[in-house]
């Protein structure tokens, strides 16, 4: 598929921003939507919208379907015995810290975090211990690469490793097949937070290894408010409730309640209903797409940015390396990071600044924030090229 | 796959019927098929499970052939268990084993029951063909 | 706005259901969407879908604005100091359960609920109970109604009451005034579930005078994924962070975090920011509608279907008193409820059976489940007639 | 409203942009207008909450008349900042109270930043205003 054909499937892509094309760099924080899923969500509203589950009439039994499908996408696509549905990737750590481990983990248990983390894979945790008692150990990040060495010795004794895929900030994917080997030496269970890895390479879950993995569908050309976490029979076996009421349960009295022995335990309340149809879309979508092709030519437009800002004297936090995601996160020596990205955007060309959720690594990184432009499969070398150009027009501006 | 004539006749009858609200009242003409399980042998291990409604399924074996006896609280229920009664009483074991639910599918039954009601026919179908492997 | 037009409004009413029009009497399990909901949510991902918050580019600048406006607009009309988003009615209460109740109930401390709440507004506090032991007290039904006199009683040394403000099963619209006014001569806190209440009428929040009040976009026009817990500010101080991740955050560090001190501390990841837009353009479009007098003909149409099944032997639940629900809870002698509606859903209709997630209040009127015909603002008289007439085509085929 | 010279100075100097990139970069030109705020005076009392970037303002009057200093580590803001000297310094306390943000609406401006940007704008705005309040 030609790249203009790519810009014609996401209506967004023909937008103008203050004049201009738009050119959206923002991917790591969400992606846009091909039309397909905009028109799944649609119908689905316009023809079988009704709630699910224990439902007799035509359009329950068609909404049901409708969401079910999207779980077995899920599992088919991933290769994973379990697929709980939340909100997103944040909902599901919580889920993992509240389900799996209150009832796992008590007193002086280690769980074992990265300095690369996203806040959502801290925040669960710290709030965790607070509570319970639990120790955190993170693993330092050296020259924006996970430390193996401390990796090893952080695992005596512990309980959970929590790891990120692709880090959002630095677009570096970790060695997670290393991470999860030596965690599973060891009989440690591990969680991978997938945000930013499934929109760039469809993971075989149980091959991996990994206990669980999370991650958004508004991150892979889904829509907002709906996510997953995978998890393996054994330690979904391991997890107790933890929101109540809804669907989860299979008998309530006075006395107290009895749950569901399936996904449907961990999913309280009417589900996100018409957002499974369109995550649906969108993985149907993707499972379409030469994911590694797209990758090599994002990871080429993002190198060629990488390059064209150290030749002008910006620092340049990312590596790109071939596994990597092509996310290109940026300092100016001078100039602040929101003076910049608003002359990108009065040139139509849309990055994120900030923290990106991730303060200890600006603490590590020795920054309060970074410029981050992130591609995605819409995203060719004109985008790129366009970049440069804002650049230029930003450093000329600014001189 | 080749159909026995009592489920070829089933799916010929069903094929025929446009309306569905027709097709669930011929469902429910089948109930009076059924060979009756005492509620006096209902229990736990003959309970259907994932079913809404109450349902019990029993097979026994007498001289080779299969006995399926069945109840069930709602009538479409017992409508199925009819449907499943005709497929299999009279067959030996070896037939019931070489049985595939495909036939409820060429029936164009299940599309006319919600998930859950043609889960529980599934449920049904297997529970017969678990219970014929250990009675074999 | 004239019936007929109100069908044009909604673009799944015009969809044929086994080959007959579609008659719609599902709503307390969802309502509709009219085609201002839907365009609303297309119209979003087509042109203004990015990530809300610390953003600096116009797109994100737009959907912060789209998210955030939702907000307002809960505020403004339900006069509320506190509206936190949360993914439905069950999400609303959980976060109660965990962000208010674990902080300020311990050991003993004694909540009242009723018999004739909802799943969602039960499991989560038999949960707290099971984990810090709280103690739960029932307030009985009698005859359809709350027992006011035990409910009087049950307020002793009470700490919180959970009352469903009209009941999903029976369309019983409870005393609420009464109920809110006697828990706070004893200076109890009140949580209002709302979820069945807010798509008949406009609730002023602060007048009521409930410290919590819970509710679902899906029930009232609005899409799935998507829901509020509305708070007054003496009660909100009160609550700690239930979720981590994300925007709740003001910092992080390896040793601890600080928290967002206004709705966002509740709001954990990326919120529900499509949902958001579309829940906005349903609450305006709600904001249109003469409440009051659509309520007056769904309770007329509900009282006709209700005298018709009584006429013809059938055990009607509903008392459809002026303030109810136009809800009709219905069981045959001898038609099992599935069979009943399967044979309506052949006609077109749909309605629901089962125990409607309230098998408390099935277990007092000693019955395991109902047929439930619901109806919203696009039904009319001639909706109560197909269900009449389908009612007759049922019996007739059972006799 | 009726603005003073200064102020509808500016508002005919903003509207007459078109391209939002000389928005910008005219608002980036106004940081030459404000007073400097010295590093050793930014304390917690001065700093402006809820800015993603560091600011402070503080407020004095000197013979009755107002004077704004200010500081920021993003140009944008020290601009907000040069174009808020302009609309203050020098004027009475009186003068200053009977001021309504809405001249920076009317400059197109506001609009031209991102929420949390036009927030601290007005953050910056009513922190003069209530220091003036206190100073009087
Ligand atoms: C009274 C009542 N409370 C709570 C709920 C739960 O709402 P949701 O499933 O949207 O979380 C419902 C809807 O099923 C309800 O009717
Ligand atoms: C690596 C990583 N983890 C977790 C998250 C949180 O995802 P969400 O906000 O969709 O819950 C994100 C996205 O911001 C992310 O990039």
């Amino acid at each position: 598929m030609g790249d203009y054909m790519m810009k014609d499937v996401f209506p967004i892509l023909s937008r103008e921003v203050n004049g201009h094309r738009l050119v959206y760099l923002d991917n790591a924080a969400t992606t846009q939507k091909p039309q397909v899923v905009i028109d799944a969500m649609a119908d689905f509203y316009s023809t079988s919208n009704a709630n699910v589950h224990r439902a007799v009439h035509t359009l329950a039994g068609e909404a049901t379907e409708g969401y079910e499908a999207c779980r077995i996408t899920l599992k088919s696509m991933y290769n994973a015995p379990r697929a709980i549905i939340t909100s997103g990737t944040t909902e599901a750590i919580n889920l993992v810290a509240h389900a799996w481990g209150r009832a796992n983990l008590s007193k002086g248990d280690v769980v074992v975090l990265t300095e690369m983390e996203h806040h959502s894979d801290i925040v669960p945790w710290q709030m965790l211990c607070d509570s319970i008692g639990i120790e955190l150990r993170y693993v330092p990040v050296q020259d924006g690469e996970l430390d193996m060495d401390a990796f090893a010795v952080s695992l005596e004794g512990a309980s959970l490793v929590c790891v990120v895929h692709t880090s959002n900030v630095l677009g570096v994917r970790n060695p997670v097949e290393k991470v999860i080997s030596m965690a599973k030496e060891n009989g440690i269970r591990v969680l991978l937070d997938a945000a930013q890895a499934v929109p760039h390479e469809t993971i075989d879950f149980l091959e991996l290894g990994a206990d669980f993995m999370a991650f958004s569908a508004h991150k892979m050309c889904g829509p907002t408010g709906i996510g997953a976490l995978l998890v393996n029979e054994e330690t979904f076996a391991e997890m107790e409730p933890f929101m109540g009421g809804g669907d989860m349960i299979e008998t309530v009295t006075l006395e107290g309640s009895t749950y569901q022995s399936n996904e449907h335990r961990f999913e309280a309340g009417t589900p996100r209903i018409a957002e499974a149809v369109g995550w649906n879309a969108a993985l149907n979508w993707l499972g379409e797409q030469d994911l590694s092709s797209h990758h090599k030519r994002m990871l080429s437009a993002a190198r060629s940015v990488s390059n064209a800002l150290k030749e002008r004297g910006i620092t340049v936090y990312s590596r790109l390396g071939d596994g990597d995601a092509a996310v290109v996160s940026f300092n100016h020596p001078t100039i602040h990071p929101e003076d910049f990205a608003r002359l990108l955007d009065a040139q139509g060309i849309a990055v994120r600044t900030g923290h990106h959720c991730a303060q200890p690594l600006m603490a590590r990184l020795g920054i309060t924030g970074t410029i981050r432009a992130s591609f995605y499969l819409y995203n060719d070398q004109d985008d790129a090229d366009a970049l440069i150009a804002g650049v230029d027009k930003v450093l000329e501006a600014m001189a | 796959m080749n159909w026995s004539p009592a489920i070829q006749g089933l799916i010929e009858e069903f094929q025929e019927i446009e309306s569905k609200f027709e097709k669930l009242e011929t469902l429910m003409d089948f109930a009076d098929e059924l060979v009756p399980l005492p509620v006096e042998d209902w229990n736990e291990s003959n309970l259907v499970r994932g079913c809404q409604s109450i349902a019990h399924i029993e097979v026994e074996l007498a001289n080779d052939e299969v006995i399926l006896k069945s109840a069930a609280d709602a009538r479409m229920v017992e409508g199925l268990q009819g449907i499943l009664t005709i497929a299999v009483n009279g067959n030996t074991p070896d037939k019931v084993l070489e049985l595939t639910p495909d036939f409820a599918e060429e029936m164009g039954l299940l599309n006319t029951l919600t998930p859950s009601r043609s889960n529980g026919f599934r449920t049904m179908f297997d529970m017969i063909q678990n219970r014929v492997k250990e009675l074999k």
